[in-house]
């Protein structure tokens, strides 16, 4: 599993526009570089990335090779209940990673 | 500098090799980056050397080796017991009669203490729990230790810092002793402290050690890099580690 | 020349990354337009409300810092749909497509991107009345001079 | 000693078949190394390639189309009126011989190095009409920076 570091407040006032913070590390190999013996190393990306809100999607994206090794993603929501927030990674190879966090909304 | 044309001599000639960084200068390289790097650096959140320290502190819990022995079982929390470690290292180790860095004490530990083989030169693993044991220290200045042997080691890897090397015939101390702060092509040389060992570099798009920095600067010149954890690599760390006494550490650093 | 260097032998000095010795062909200025045609459909695009921030100097292109800001109330009736990032020397000029909405409270976007060389990024929002507008910024790649040689 | 390096020393083992006739006059190399006239269009590619001439890692020179020139050693740009071609010679052959202390490499010395590399084992940093192309050009360099 890869890890990942993810940073999400913890608590908030309903209504507020909260940033979520995320750290995941993969290679990102582009497809465009050769390996040791001069063959271009295969694809292996992450293709895909979404943040659900108490299951609904908030914000998606779709990532190619210029995104950088160990994507770094910054972003917002509003902070609308209580809940959980997750955050799922997909991409080349059957790459599948999910991580959650719980929000307490006042 | 620009040198009237009369000086002729010395026109095309670099300025002469010149005396160690005097200790009111001594400054991380981390100064001479962009803030951008700097920014990536000092948010723990933005910093991907953290992966590494976030990998290292779970192989630190995991037992491993034939007696189910996990680092805490014996360290404990290295919040508290591994604080100030990485800024002695390298260290004598006497049972051994050798200078041993902070990666190389881990796989004494493996052996000795677990039962199991050390892991290989910049595996994750090897990576990411000298990143964690380094990181506990962040923020302490660097403290070699003040044995007569390590003094002997350090002396040896100062003459190496002081060769010329390679095809290019150049010695460390002519970029980073005489030359700091100069540009090689588009990059500022810096003073090359390792202060925080393993780095997150950008080139590399990985964490790695300063053995494998030592061994790019080694190609850089041409010359024929050691192989990882050779004497000669140990011992330029203990001169280098000497030479950047009193900066703190910054365990996992950024640089570009 | 007498001998060819091989990536090995590329010691000191080089390109800015080894993204970039690796390519054989980057994209192109009218590649990347074709790229914001694909993504507009080929509606206009209009210049602001888009704010791209990179600095103007990267020290390796491997790890560009990039941020995105657009001008936007972020309401059911009025929000971003989506942003787009675009390049014009890497070897496909797709960077990352994000999907936004009412519920994003604020348009704007934070991540970290290669650079196979000196050139101007282009980001593009989708308006939620089916506008597009667009912010770019240039920025130079400092050319690395210790490159890793194995 | 003063001359690690005898420039005599440094070219008697060149290149197998290259015909080297030099000799040090002064703090010059009068001669061609090859016998042939250096091409100063080929010495220009030389110097801005960063991975051959390695020039701009540590001088400028008039080639703006090369950004991040470095600045570890004095401006090429006039070199050409401050020396002759055999001075010039002199200066890329073997440095040293003129200042002991600089950290500007023989480009032509092939022995007597410490630890190099197996790609570049017995290979000079330039061969000697790569170094003839070289100084045609530097000597090219008529406008003071």
């Amino acid at each position: 599993m890869a890890r990942a570091l993810v940073n999400i407040p913890k608590t908030a006032r309903r209504g507020d526009v909260i940033e979520i913070r995320t750290l995941i590390s993969h290679e990102m190999e582009t497809g465009y570089r050769p390996g040791p013996n001069g063959v271009l190393l295969p694809r292996d990306i992450i293709t895909r990335f979404t943040c659900t809100y108490n299951g609904v999607e908030v914000f998606s994206a779709e990532l190619f090779p210029a995104m950088s090794a160990n994507p770094y993603l910054v972003f917002t929501t509003v902070a609308s209940e209580s809940g959980t927030i997750a955050l799922t990674w997909t991409g080349d190879n059957g790459f599948s990673q999910t991580e959650t966090a719980t929000i307490e909304v006042a | 500098m620009r040198l009237p044309g009369a000086a002729a001599l010395t026109l095309l000639l670099a300025s002469p090799l010149g005396a160690e960084i005097r200790p009111d200068e001594r400054r991380s390289d981390f100064h001479q980056m962009s803030p951008e790097t700097r920014a990536m650096q000092t948010d723990d959140t933005a910093n991907p050397g953290m992966l590494a320290v976030l990998d290292g502190e779970a192989l630190w819990r995991a037992k491993a080796g034939p007696a189910g022995r996990s680092c805490a079982d014996c360290h404990g929390d290295a919040r508290i017991t591994m604080r100030g470690v990485a800024a002695r290292y390298p260290a004598w180790n006497a049972a051994r009669g050798t200078p041993v860095g902070l990666a190389g004490q881990i796989d004494i530990c493996r052996a000795d203490r677990q039962g199991i083989s050390a892991w290989p030169a910049e595996s994750r693993e090897r990576l990411a729990v000298t990143a964690y044991v380094a990181h506990q220290s962040r923020g302490m200045p660097i403290s070699p230790p003040g044995d007569p042997e390590m003094a002997a080691a350090r002396e040896r890897g100062g003459r190496l810092f002081t060769a010329r090397m390679g095809q290019l015939d150049l010695a460390c101390a002519a970029c980073h002793d005489d030359n700091w702060g100069k540009r090689l092509g588009g990059t500022p040389i810096p003073q090359a402290h390792p202060v925080g060992y393993p780095i997150y570099r950008l080139e590399w798009q990985a964490v790695g050690s300063l053995q494998r920095r030592l061994r790019n600067c080694l190609s850089g010149v041409r010359a024929e890099p050691f192989p990882y954890d050779a004497p000669e690599l140990i011992e330029l760390e203990a001169f280098l580690m000497q030479r950047a006494a009193g900066l703190p550490i910054e365990t996992p650093a950024v640089r570009p | 020349m007498l001998v060819s260097l091989s990536r090995r032998e590329v010691l000191l000095a080089g390109s800015a990354a080894s993204f970039v010795l690796a390519v054989p062909a980057l994209a192109s200025p009218e590649e990347m337009n074709e790229a914001i045609r694909r993504f507009t459909s080929g509606a206009e695009t209009k210049a602001g409300r888009v704010r791209l921030d990179l600095p103007p100097l990267v020290e390796n292109g491997n790890a560009a810092p990039l941020a995105i800001l657009v001008e936007s109330p972020m309401t059911e009736a009025d929000h971003v749909r989506r942003i787009a990032v675009f390049n014009e020397r890497n070897p496909q000029p797709n960077v990352i497509t994000a999907h936004l909405g009412p519920r994003s409270g604020r348009a704007s976007l934070s991540t970290r991107i290669r650079l196979a060389n000196s050139q101007r990024i282009t980001a593009v929002a989708e308006m939620s009345d089916g506008s597009f507008w667009s912010g770019t910024a240039d920025v130079i790649v400092t050319l690395a001079a210790c490159i890793e040689g194995a | 000693m003063w001359f690690r390096l005898p420039v005599a020393a440094a070219l008697a083992c060149c290149t197998i078949g290259t015909h080297v006739s030099a000799q040090e006059r002064g703090d010059a190399i009068p001669a061609s190394l090859t016998g042939l006239p250096g091409d100063p269009a080929r010495g220009r590619r030389i110097v801005a390639d960063r991975t051959r001439g390695l020039c701009l890692l540590c001088h400028s020179a008039p080639i703006p189309e090369e950004r991040f020139q470095g600045d570890l050693a004095p401006p090429l740009a006039g070199a050409g009126t401050r020396w002759s071609e055999g001075q010039l010679r002199l200066r890329v052959v073997d440095p040293r011989r003129l200042n002991p202390d600089t950290i500007m490499p023989s480009y032509l010395r092939r022995d007597g190095l410490t630890r190099v590399a197996p790609a570049w084992r017995g290979r000079p940093i330039l061969e000697p009409q790569e170094i003839e192309d070289v100084v045609a050009y530097l000597a090219t360099l008529r406008e003071q920076p």
